[in-house]
């Protein structure tokens, strides 16, 4: 449990240093691309379909990886499409 | 020593992938390794607990993974800030299953009852994902105009209501553990109340305000990681989680100083201009055209004779732009008074359209050159010595009372200082209002005039118009 | 053993993340501050004496100690001296 | 429970600490707050263990304490760099220490065997704390001027001397896991080779360099804090230690930058001006006098009619000024010139001095005004409005070569722009060089005139030969 502690402290304070001056053109792909990264619960959902005993839990976990993966996939492609805009605005 | 080899360098990897999304050079970039740090971590996870049940977890990610492929691919430029609400209440409603289905662990004989952290966990877990849901939905369905502000949430009743959902959901959540009610009424109890309060705590929000409301929703799916980390014991979810929850609170805070807001009169100060009915709604009866006296209008082909006469002119896009998805008739009309010899420039308001950064996109869309986009602070110098400034679709940007008039609720917001150019053009539909629902004094100042319609509409028209007065007849094509 | 790389990773992270532009007026007192933190080496000499069977290992965990504080105190009470320079000028 | 609280919270008021100490407005509070944390943490662990053995504790506190406060009061800011050494290799020796004892333990019954993670950490320990134990000393001692840099270290053969030593202590290294060797014996020649390669790292870089090796040590002994932290089994020691280590990197790196310096050639490229005999050691035969030609000098009664004609004079302190203590004269100076309404103004380059922000502290202790110190890139576009520099005690930091001679050791560095400026008083003993030992072409201009003497002793002068000529007749308290 104290491990788990600290991997929080550190965790966040990591989180609030990283976001720094974000110019505003960024925040949408920004707030995007860290919402992808919020579905890294498909990890927790991973893990509850190997550990359910019943059919009904692993449909649970199913369901809930089916969720995580939209926002997963979804998100970084997102992301992707937005930053592709300014990418080829900046070298072109 | 693989598995945690890879968590590692899965955190690494997020970290740079936050880090990067923040400098315009490296965001693509820092994107593509947050992905791969989520790949490394489900190898890592899978090589330690196997394939259990690998066809439900192929089910979920087919499923998921191809919708999720499919709205981003799908969904409009314009319509960014919506799809990221949906995808954040899916990962709400991720954690929230996880938590309930970890609940129902034990009980079923899938591991030992839960201690007491990993039961406030799961809590938590259930609170947050479930408000990230709900919330994210309706803040969704506002952007999409969907749905409206009711009235009697701009009341004070409202708070009242929303501090008996919490309390609601935080009895449920003692109930549980302590054994008042059985396990599942419990947790549907406190699922039920967290997610009407969800919806209790966005619906009283104006859509301007939707971008700040989905960044905080964001964070709080970040929370809900985490405490999902807590339930299955994985200090991956735990830093991934806080990671995403601190950073999403530093953005929403970042984003509230951009526009001139403070977090918490967004959060409950309810919506802007809620005076009228459609506080969420645009322009429609928001504001009385009755009430502006002294306009000015003008059809495109006087405006077009401005502007042949003009050696700068400078585009002020606004929301309206986006909607009439008039970005490719600006730029031609652009490239033809370049080929004229006309200076031209893009005046960029940090917060004017929907979205953060809304306006760089929709003209990055129509490959308009990035040294001609200029931010607000270096443009506003600029104006006196700008002939002709033509407003597209574009209102509380230029609304000059954010300067002038301390009662509006625009006040402070610093905004593009068209007023003074020599000659200002304004186009949109009628004398409807922007986002903020109030008036706005620019239509009325003498060197103002109003050009009405479809803002793509009338660009093509003023092309054509100029066309014909013969400008740019040699066409050299200029750039690219 | 494994939380202890989890800290490492994150404290390192965020120990990279926390040093941003330091004006050079600056590098002397940070250079002298972080030097004072990393006295922290006490806390494991203070372990050592608690564990320490022999007096011989115990007179080494009192020097590792005495080393250690060496460092704490002066640097602290140094890069306080040189700051209030800074500050006093900075309010006079 | 409280003792990891007690934890948590060292480590976030470590975090504040570093951060606050990197801002001149937060950063006394921020050396509080991470005193603070460092009080919180020996509470915790003592809540924890006990005070078994308080008799020891008792004697290192009192022992250490008291030296620490002493030399900190004691020491003259000018040799702050030392100190800091002085500390930082003081720190190295306890983790050294603490690993060798821990190394002792299991043998004397007091702990279990180290496991092989713990060997490492003792290892590393070891190693990382006798280099940054050497090392540190030896940066001390060459900033006192005990030490030379000894020709043989400027050869190539120094190399093959440190990869032999680090070699050996590898070998060492192995050996004691191993059993190839006694434990005393292993651990001896490990220490041995450790401290050896400390100094054979540290002896060939020259003076000038010494501010970045003593952070890069520093780095290092945030290091050996966190291995101990492993072998202990602290994750407040790791993360604190990590923390330091990856800080100290960064502001290396920062401070090579502003001395227009890389690591790899601090490092590994020996001295500055190496090709004589005194790289490090100050102005001596680095330079011979006679290399000059056209150097017009003039005393001070001469200079101080020029000051009384002008209407802004500008100071550049440098090393000299620090050296010859001579700031309350300058000030005094400074003050009877804005007595009779001339502008003054001090041109500060960042790595003037011996340790950077030298002339900022030197400065700040005769109460010198804090707006009228002017960073370079802000006083140089204003040397040719400037009548009269006067440059005191500084060298490197005028040396017009740094922009126009590709060869010169100085090159690219950004120097302050003094010959610019209508005339040129230079104030030092001779004509030697400074610290990188290179000639000046600034005391050949026409408009440069050398003083030759004492910085305090010029000063005094020039003072008293303005009052003779009745500048500042009517003392006006030109205060702050
Ligand atoms: N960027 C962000 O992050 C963000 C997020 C949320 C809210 N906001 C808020 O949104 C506002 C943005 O300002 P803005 O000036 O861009 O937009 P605005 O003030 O909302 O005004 C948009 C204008 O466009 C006109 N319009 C609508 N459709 C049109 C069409 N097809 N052709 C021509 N005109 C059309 C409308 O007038 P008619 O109906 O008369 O045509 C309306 O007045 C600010 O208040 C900002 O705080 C910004
Ligand atoms: N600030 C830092 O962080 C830092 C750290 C390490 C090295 N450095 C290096 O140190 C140099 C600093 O440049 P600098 O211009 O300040 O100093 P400098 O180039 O070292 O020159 C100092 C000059 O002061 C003169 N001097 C010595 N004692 C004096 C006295 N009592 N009265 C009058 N003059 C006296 C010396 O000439 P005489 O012998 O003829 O009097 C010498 O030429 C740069 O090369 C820099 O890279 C800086």
């Amino acid at each position: 449990m104290s491990e788990a502690l600290w991997v929080l402290l550190l965790g966040s304070l990591l989180g609030f240093e990283l976001i720094g001056k974000v110019p505003p053109t960024l925040h949408t792909p920004l707030m995007s691309g860290a919402n992808a990264i919020s579905g890294i619960t498909l990890l927790a959902a991973l893990a509850l379909i190997a550990q359910a005993p019943t059919p009904a839990l692993q449909l649970v976990g199913a369901v809930a990886l089916g969720f995580a993966l939209f926002n997963v996939v979804g998100g970084f492609l997102v992301t992707d499409r937005m930053l592709a805009m300014f990418r080829q605005r900046g070298n072109g | 020593m693989l598995h945690l080899t890879l968590d590692l360098g899965a955190v690494l990897l997020l970290a740079l992938g936050l880090k990067g999304l923040s400098k315009v050079r490296t965001a693509r970039m820092a994107n593509g390794l947050a992905a791969v740090a989520l790949v490394l971590a489900v190898l890592g996870l899978l090589l330690e607990q196997g394939l259990t049940g690998w066809s439900w977890m192929l089910l979920g990610l087919a499923a998921g993974g191809g919708a999720g492929a499919l709205v981003a691919y799908r969904v409009p430029m314009t319509s960014m800030p919506e799809v990221v609400a949906l995808f954040n209440g899916c990962g709400g409603m991720s954690s929230l299953l996880v938590a309930l289905g970890a609940a129902a662990l034990p009980a079923a004989g899938g591991r030992a009852a839960l201690n007491r952290l990993e039961l406030v966990s799961v809590l938590v877990s259930v609170l947050v994902g479930a408000i990230t849901f709900s919330g994210s939905l309706v803040a969704m369905a506002k952007l999409q105009e969907w749905l409206a502000t009711p009235g009697w949430t701009q009341r004070p009743a409202r708070h009242a209501v929303n501090i008996a959902l919490a309390a609601a959901a935080l009895a449920f959540g003692l109930a549980w553990p302590m054994g008042w009610l059985a396990a599942p009424v419990a947790l549907a109890g406190i699922t039920t109340a967290s997610l009407l309060l969800g919806i209790g705590l966005t619906l009283p929000i104006g859509g301007a305000d939707m971008p700040v409301v989905i960044s905080l929703l964001n964070s709080y799916s970040g929370v809900a990681a985490a405490s999902a980390g807590f339930v299955v014991g994985s200090q991956l979810l735990i830093v991934a989680g806080a990671m995403v929850g601190a950073a999403g609170l530093i953005l929403t805070q970042v984003m509230c100083t951009g526009m001139n807001r403070s977090l918490t009169s967004v959060l409950f100060g309810g919506a802007l201009g809620a005076s009228t009915p459609s506080g969420g709604g645009g322009a429609e009866a928001a504001v009385d055209d009755q009430s502006y006296s002294r306009v000015t209008s003008c059809s495109p082909e006087e405006c077009a004779l401005t502007l042949e006469a003009a050696e700068r002119v400078v585009f002020v896009p606004g929301y309206g732009l986006a909607v009439a998805q008039a970005q490719h008739s600006l730029k031609e009309l652009a490239r033809l008074l370049e080929s004229a010899g006309i200076e031209v420039a893009y005046a960029i308001h940090p917060v004017a359209g929907r979205m953060p950064g809304h306006m760089n996109v929709l003209l990055a869309e129509a490959d308009v050159p990035y040294e001609q986009l200029i931010e607000m602070e270096a443009i506003n110098p600029d104006f006196p010595r700008t002939d002709v400034v033509i407003v597209l679709g574009a209102n509380d940007v230029v609304n000059p009372h954010a300067k002038t008039d301390p009662n509006s609720p625009l006040y402070g917001m610093p905004v593009l200082e068209v007023d003074q150019a020599r000659s200002v053009f304004v186009v949109k539909r009628s004398l409807g209002a922007g986002y903020s629902g109030i008036r706005n004094a620019l239509f009325e100042l003498p060197h103002t005039s109003m050009v009405f319609g479809d803002a793509k509409a009338v660009l093509q028209q003023l092309t054509a118009e100029l066309r014909t007065l013969g400008v740019g007849k040699v066409p050299v094509t200029a750039g690219r």
